[in-house]
């Protein structure tokens, strides 16, 4: 490929890094996609301070009177908890096994990684009604039903099924993508670890967790979003631990108030403060292999 | 005396030393060890006996099996046959991160979230040293290394050596009782290099560690190691220490490897070697004995030519020719005489070196002490030389 | 994760909670499971200062998955307290799911209206107490459709002309085949299988084409503009006009018809799960819910009719707006008739609105 | 000395327990329910195991249940499709362009609108796109269009419904993979003589694989089960095969119909991403073969 | 004449050329160039002229930029400051697949989903050059490294040799008109290096592409390049052929860097350069020359000394001191000796080797030619040398 322009010819006035031009395009993209999925946030933000009675329907301002509605009834604001709740366990669940799984699928492939594959591709199909039905009756037709039923450690059951409930899914997507994260990573770091004297589970902590950082902060944050979404398989196993979207979803008989974008908005920053205090702490946490942070941040 | 291929490892026990010391700390024993990757032999039947404390190179060809055989030693690979003993005990089954061994790995490995000082690190902390002894001998492998002013870089923002060098310093703070060395010199400049070499070896003297060490460059090989072991399409064809590799190559392969050679091919006779121009070659410590009337081959190096413009008047060791090209190296001059059998390339001191231009008739000739016999197995291995193919253009 | 943080305690606000004195004596929590945003989150709040208990309240969003769950978790379900609809009382009661009243514990008894009371699905009122009803009609955009529609069968007819594409119907299996039996004159509770095909034959052809959405509460999307003509309860379509006003649109031509010829009669109930663990906490909040102020304030909250007697004269007097679509004549109500689920038809009404929904979205 | 060797599956080992416990046995359960049939009303139980049929298949397997099929695979086909033009894009720019900061930054804004709550975030829409909404009115007040355009009930609903709430598991797999790619390789590829189009392609896509196939995975699966969605903006055009279960297991209360019809659509699902999955194949195959270069016998 | 730091544009423009070549396909031309990475300054107002189909070797420590420099040529890296041309034409803001410059990676960064011939016909498939053309290109190019076999191997299952051979393959494949090769042989045995040495060579004059060539391999670049660039911490030291950059070293860094010296700090006075010790040295070409008063360096190469263990009389050009050992290097011996100022070592052939054995006292002496001197201002860099801290033990 012959570079004979003839602009270049004369030297160039001063130094012009050449314009990335992929760069610029897929970043005008991205802000654009971002721009589309903030905007409905930005409604929701304006339209949780609506004077009027309906969420969807600009009336007039009505300042934070449904916030104050919202904290005043207490069955909306527990539901807000309990949304919170099953999503921090469910996500650390689905993480804590998603990424085993995906680690033992990309480090220890054998014959159980069909197998494995299989169950994993069931359980995506799965419909969730159908999770939803059969767990709850896997829970309360079988004797082993005490924990879900009543609870453990003052745990209640209901926010036990929660956890189980949403965290099948959630698993699923964390195995994926720390497998789509390992394969083609150096196994040669491992085996450096492991030269150095790391027995397996220390050299796992130290040198894969970290360099799978970003695949565990990705799938964490899929995680709680599918919990806080969740309404179907919470519909059925929720029961003592009623959540937000199911209140959403009870509201068909009556109007959707403001006082719902309130709850949303509530939820929404609580999570967002929840990631910033774990994300600082993580970073905090001092240990450099554990700086998962600052992993994902540099790559 | 050396014994090739299958049965080397009776060769290996040196004399110095009996059995007992295989159950020391830092000895190193394979035995009839095999790796197949797929239907390719990476390694095979390989038998190797090192002695605690000995400093041994592994020499050979691109792709001969050598970090396949250091990688099944640290356990990152098993054998598919054979066994191997680290300090007199057998490793099947022992994971990598319970042997005292450490590696330098070929392509670095350095992990890339951590530091230069954290990766240094990372053996001592998994051996919970304390932290202030980790300080020191982190700081003191760094210093070692000349990498001190990097050690909070992260190894994405440093040159190839530095990386390198990292590596290095990384598996050394260690000292393990068997340190595996691939090609651990091999992208740093020849001053820091000769540098580490010291450093390796005073290391390796003052701690006792064994030293198997993978290295392309033979002068590196010769002047560290207390033995070679030269290797070929996954066995050892040879395992001496450096003076005899260079004085005794127990094959052609080995001859034509290290250092230079010049190969000639011809039949075996009561007279000598006679080539295919009726050069006779008589040598006065023919290796392999061939059969007279087997095709057998003959090398002379070329440091061992003396030339001259007139006819030295000997019935045997004398070729005659043109000369083909004069360079200058330094203080040596090379010579490509174009020979009846083939081109000959000869190395001589300046002070020795004879005032002829291309083009003269020249008379090359050698004593009998340098000359080597081997028979004609390897003759395909050798003959395609880079002397001959440079002479050929 | 302990019941505080779940259900909160209740704090005693602004005005006196009334009639707490002669409540019967309840403490606990109570699990509440409901429709959503159906109770004035203000009375259960209060409930605390007035009753002694904490409400803990769930949601569900139909009658099914009411029973769905409590059949599926017999015996241990959890919750004290639901407010399932009309017909689906028998099969609770059949299936043993609920706790056979005890009378004695409701000293407000006697607030109810007796018109509410003695209806088919719980003919001795054993099982369930009436707390609210309501019914079925559409409301249609006039400057649209400017001829005035009356029947099931205009609305029909509307939908396959002036408004079609832009017609919503109710999204429940007996919504959708309603209105085509009572346009028919035949009863919603047919078990003819004739009735059936022909109602599937109609629906699937000449009506799912013109359906814009499934809208089980289409106050707000109409009032968005998304709908000239939607099938609704009275209660939701009366908050069409309050949406309408608030997105600035003229009302005016908005009109409310009560289908006709004949109409559904749809009432829930409070009733008491046979595994409730404190039935006690259930009592007290249904006998406070009967007393008539409260039960005025839960009905200005959901806006349906409530069974208490003279809540009416209580709206009438706070001059509640459009109480006309709240309240329902004795003349309206004669044209109105209950639903019974049946065993024979249920399936196969699946089948014909899980049709309808297909030939919709095509 | 010779130790035992842990089972290679042992890290997965949680995983397998897990969906053993709370996904396989349940489910399974549910299969055998559907060979059951309803009891009659007001009967106690779901379920009747006393007398065994395929009639619950037979009477799922209508013309309705295979056009519902057909259409919900068209859309969430199409759907991925549309995620994976949109989201590929910005999880090039995340893991490849943008810096350290802007990477965490904008993995951040992906998936923040996510922790609003999906039934609230995606009724927002509403108060942009209806026809009375902030578009609308501004389109018509300035002139832009002397008629407000109805959005809301459409096709294009549907697929602002699906893409909107989808478009994450799509980037954050994506993104995963992509970064993980040594730069080294894009350098090399543009070396040779590669432009980005082409880098892009025959490098940067191929390592990626599996990030995009994970996302293909983890979008079109749930959408194909997801019955909620899409109805919200998309209202009766939304009609998805999901709800069928739902509308006989819960609306029709046979949950051996239900039963019946989420194992038929477990296995449709499962055949198609299979055949999706073959026909991938199919063409890497081919690519291959026109990739491949065959060295002549005699040099 | 040779001259140092920043003004070094000036001495590469050679002789025979004047600047009508520069825009000639294959010219490479960088002016004032500097990189940063951060506030670490990795080239520093680099300049540096290359002629069209001239093969110039870039050497130097670990760490001086030399990648640095091949990845800004190849438009991976913008510089900070300074311009770069390319066959005459500016090349800011031209990505890197318009250049026609292919590069061997330090770390190969071969595709890791093709196979080696998938790999080797990649640059080609970009130039849309027909399948068969293809087939026969890139059999020729695995062919020249001998890797032919492997063609459908993936680079994961390769040896380190294989992997750089298939990198170099690559690269050489196209036929740029620019080739950058960061150390491309450097995992390769000896035989098979000089072998590729040769065919590289070759096709660098068949085809008159300009070659840029890293090595650590001094012997190397002295063989291959007409011209020798020796960079140290982002600058060019010294930029000639490789007999100058061995005569006469630019400054005491090119000195000690190339070959080996043996360096002495003194005081430049009217006799010479004045060692701690009384030494004095006398130049008869001093490169550098430093006032009298003040510091200076003097070195002499190892091959330059005379050993005697006889007094030989001389005034200046000697050392006395005693032997600290002897050690044997094929045909050559090495001596350190310990005199008043610094442990020298010397390197005698075998014929001119002294018989003396450690602890005998014995005289080095060395011809005026033999002397370097330079200014004092490297001495940090050059004093610390390995003979030095080898001597020191
Ligand atoms: N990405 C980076 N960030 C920060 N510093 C860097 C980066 N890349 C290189 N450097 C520094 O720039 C200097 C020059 O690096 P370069 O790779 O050019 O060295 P080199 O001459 O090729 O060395 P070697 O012979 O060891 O490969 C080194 O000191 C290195 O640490
Ligand atoms: N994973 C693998 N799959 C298939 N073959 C392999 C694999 N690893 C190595 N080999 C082959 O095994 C042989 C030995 O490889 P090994 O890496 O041990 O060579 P080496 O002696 O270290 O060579 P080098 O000096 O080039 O590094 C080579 O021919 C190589 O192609
Ligand atoms: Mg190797
Ligand atoms: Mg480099």
């Amino acid at each position: 490929m012959s570079t004979t322009t003839s602009s270049t010819t004369s030297r160039p006035k001063h130094n012009r890094q050449p314009r990335d031009i992929g760069k610029w395009l897929t970043a005008a993209w991205s802000w654009l996609v971002v721009i589309f999925l903030m905007i409905p946030i930005g409604f929701v933000v304006a339209h949780s301070m609506n004077g009027g009675n309906s969420f969807n329907i600009w009336k007039e301002f009505g300042g934070l009177k449904w916030y104050r509605e919202l904290l005043s009834d207490l069955s909306l604001r527990a539901t807000l908890i309990n949304s919170f709740k099953a999503a921090i366990g469910s996500t650390l669940i689905a993480v804590t096994i998603g990424a085993l799984a995906g680690v033992a699928l990309v480090r220890k492939p054998g014959r159980w990684t069909k197998v494995f594959l299989l169950l994993l591709l069931l359980v995506m199909v799965t419909p969730e009604v159908i999770d939803g039905f059969s767990l709850l009756s896997w829970f309360f037709d079988r004797g082993f039903n005490r924990p879900f039923e009543t609870g453990v450690f003052g745990i209640r059951g209901g926010m036990i099924r929660l956890w189980i409930g949403h965290s099948l899914f959630s698993s699923a997507v964390v195995t994926l993508i720390v497998r789509a994260r390992l394969q083609g990573l150096d196994e040669s770091l491992e085996e450096a670890a492991a030269d150095l004297g790391a027995p397996p589970a220390r050299a796992f902590r130290q040198i894969t967790l970290p360099l799978m950082a970003p695949a565990l902060l990705a799938g964490a944050m899929l995680s709680f979003s599918f919990s806080l979404d969740n309404v179907i398989v919470s519909s059925f196993v929720g029961q003592d631990s009623s959540t937000f979207p199911l209140y959403l979803l009870g509201t068909v008989k009556s109007s959707t108030k403001p006082n719902v974008g309130a709850g949303g908005v509530l939820l929404f920053l609580v999570t967002m403060l929840f990631a910033f205090v774990t994300i600082r702490v993580l970073r905090r946490s001092g240990d450099s292999s554990g700086d998962i942070a600052a992993t994902i941040a540099a790559g | 005396m050396n014994i090739r291929g299958d049965n080397v490892s009776q060769s290996t026990k040196p004399a110095s030393d009996d059995d007992v010391s295989f159950g020391e700390r830092g000895s190193v024993e394979l035995t009839g060890v095999t790796k197949r990757f797929g239907s390719m032999i990476a390694v095979d039947n390989l038998d190797l006996i090192v002695q605690p404390g000995e400093f041994l190179s592994l020499l050979g060809p691109s792709g001969c099996g050598k970090t396949t055989t250091l990688r099944m030693l640290a356990g990152f690979e098993q054998p598919d046959e054979g066994y191997i003993r680290i300090s007199g005990q057998y490793v099947q089954g022992i994971p990598a991160y319970q042997r005292d061994v450490n590696t330098v790995f070929q392509a670095y490995a350095l992990f890339p979230h951590m530091t230069v000082a954290e990766n240094v690190a990372y053996g001592l902390r998994q051996k919970h040293v304390n932290k202030s002894q980790i300080s020191t001998r982190v700081a003191e492998a760094l210093d070692m290394v000349k990498m001190t002013k990097l050690a909070n870089r992260k190894p994405r923002q440093m040159s190839g050596g530095q990386q390198q060098r990292v590596a290095l310093a990384r598996a050394l703070v260690n000292r393990p009782s068997v340190l595996l060395l691939d090609e651990p010199l091999g992208a740093l400049d020849r001053k820091l290099r000769e540098e580490m070499q010291i450093e390796l070896k005073l290391l390796q003297s003052q701690l006792g560690i064994t030293f198997i060490f993978v290295t392309h460059d033979q002068e590196e090989a010769m002047g560290m190691s207390n033995r070679i072991a030269i290797m070929l399409e996954g066995h050892v064809e040879q395992l001496a220490d450096p003076e005899t590799v260079y004085e005794r190559p127990a094959s052609a392969f080995v001859a034509g490897f290290i250092g230079r050679n010049n190969f000639w091919k011809g039949i075996a006779s009561s007279e000598g070697i006679v080539a295919s121009d009726g050069t006779i070659f008589v040598a006065s410590k023919p290796e392999v004995r061939v059969p007279a009337g087997e095709q057998a081959l003959a090398a002379v190096r070329p440091e061992c030519f003396v030339i001259t413009s007139t006819d030295p008047q000997l019935t045997h060791n004398v070729a005659t020719g043109t000369v083909a090209s004069v360079s200058h190296f330094g203080d040596t001059l090379q010579y490509v005489v174009h020979t009846g059998a083939r081109d000959v390339v000869a190395l001589l001191p300046r002070a020795q070196a004879p005032r002829v231009a291309p083009g003269d008739p020249v008379w090359c000739h050698w004593s009998a002490d340098d000359v080597y016999s081997f028979g004609a197995a390897q003759a395909d291995l050798v003959l395609v030389d880079p002397a001959d193919a440079e002479a050929l253009r | 994760g302990d019941d505080k943080e779940a259900t909160g305690t209740a704090s005693a606000t602004g005005d006196e909670p009334t009639g707490a004195a002669s409540a019967p004596q309840a403490s606990g929590t109570v699990a509440l499971y409901t429709w959503g945003d159906y109770h004035d989150p203000d009375l259960v709040a209060e409930a605390g200062d007035a009753l002694g208990i904490t409400m803990n309240v769930q949601f569900y969003a139909s009658n099914e998955e009411l029973i769905a769950k409590l059949e599926a978790t017999r015996g241990s379900s959890g919750f004290d307290l639901i407010v399932p609809t009309g017909p689906y009382l028998p099969q609770l009661i059949s299936k043993e799911l609920l706790t056979k009243l005890d009378k004695s514990k409701i000293p407000n008894w006697g607030n109810i209206d007796p018109a509410y009371l003695g209806k088919g699905w719980d003919p001795g009122n054993e099982y369930a107490v009436p707390r609210d009803w309501g019914t079925t009609g559409f409301i249609y955009d006039s400057s649209v459709i400017t001829r005035e529609l009356t029947t099931w069968t205009d609305y029909f007819d509307a939908a396959a002309n002036e408004a079609s594409g832009e017609t919503s119907a109710l999204d429940t299996t007996d919504n959708i085949l309603g209105p085509y039996f009572w346009a028919n004159g035949i009863s919603w509770n047919t078990e003819e299988s004739a009735d059936l095909d022909a109602a599937e034959e109609f629906l699937v052809n000449e009506f799912a084409p013109h359906i814009k959405a499934f809208d089980s509460y289409p106050s707000t999307a109409l009032a968005e503009g998304a709908y000239n003509m939607s099938m609704a309860w009275n209660g939701d379509a009366r908050q069409a006009y309050v949406r309408l006003e608030e997105a600035g649109r003229d009302p005016e031509p908005w009109k409310w018809v009560v289908g006709a010829p004949m109409t559904e009669l749809w009432m829930d109930h409070y009733a008491i799960p046979a595994d409730a663990k404190n039935p006690d906490g259930s009592y007290a909040w249904i006998n406070w819910m009967l007393e008539p102020d409260i039960a005025f304030r839960d009905l200005s909250y959901i806006g349906y009719n409530m069974t208490v007697k003279g809540t009416d004269k209580l709206a009438a007097d706070a001059e509640l707006p459009r109480l006309d679509m709240i309240f329902i004549t004795d003349e309206q109500l004669k044209d109105m008739e209950e639903g019974i689920i049946s065993d024979k038809t249920q399936n196969r009404k699946v089948e014909i609105y899980n049709a309808v929904k297909a030939a919709a979205g095509a | 000395m010779r130790r035992l060797r842990a089972p290679k599956y042992l890290l997965a080992l949680p995983s397998f327990v897990w969906y053993g416990f709370f996904f396989a046995l349940p489910v399974l359960l549910m299969v055998v329910n559907s060979f059951g049939y309803k009891p009659a009303v007001g009967e106690k139980g779901y379920v009747r195991l006393d007398k065994l049929s395929f009639d619950n298949y037979r009477d799922v397997w209508t013309d309705d249940f295979r056009s519902v099929f057909f259409s919900t695979m068209r859309i969430a086909g199409t759907a991925t499709l549309l995620c994976v033009v949109i989201g590929l894009p910005v999880a090039y720019y995340i893991a490849i362009k943008a810096g350290p900061r802007m990477k965490g930054l904008m993995l951040l804004l992906v998936i923040v609108p996510f922790w609003m709550s999906f039934f609230v975030r995606t009724s927002a829409w509403k108060i942009v796109l209806s026809e009375f909404g902030v578009l609308n009115t501004f389109l018509v007040d300035n002139g832009i269009r002397n008629a407000p355009i109805d959005i809301i009930g459409t096709r294009s609903a549907v697929m602002l419904a699906l893409v909107y709430n989808y478009l994450p598991l799509m980037v954050f797999p994506i993104f995963v993979s992509l970064d993980r790619i040594e730069p080294a390789l894009r350098e090399a590829s543009k070396d040779l003589g590669a432009g980005r189009i082409r880098t892009f392609l025959s490098v940067t896509a191929p390592l990626a694989a599996p990030g995009i196939t994970a996302g293909a995975i983890l979008t079109f699966i749930p959408m194909a089960g997801d019955y909620v969605t899409a109805t919200i903006l998309g209202g009766a055009k939304g009609n998805m095969i999901g709800a069928s279960i739902y509308n006989f297991a819960i609306q029709g209360q046979d949950v051996p119909k239900g039963a019946a019809a989420a194992a038929i659509l477990i296995i449709l699902i499962l055949t198609v991403v299979l055949s999706a999955g073959l026909i991938v194949a199919a063409i890497r195959y081919v690519l291959k073969q026109l990739r491949r270069v065959d060295i002549p016998e005699s040099t």
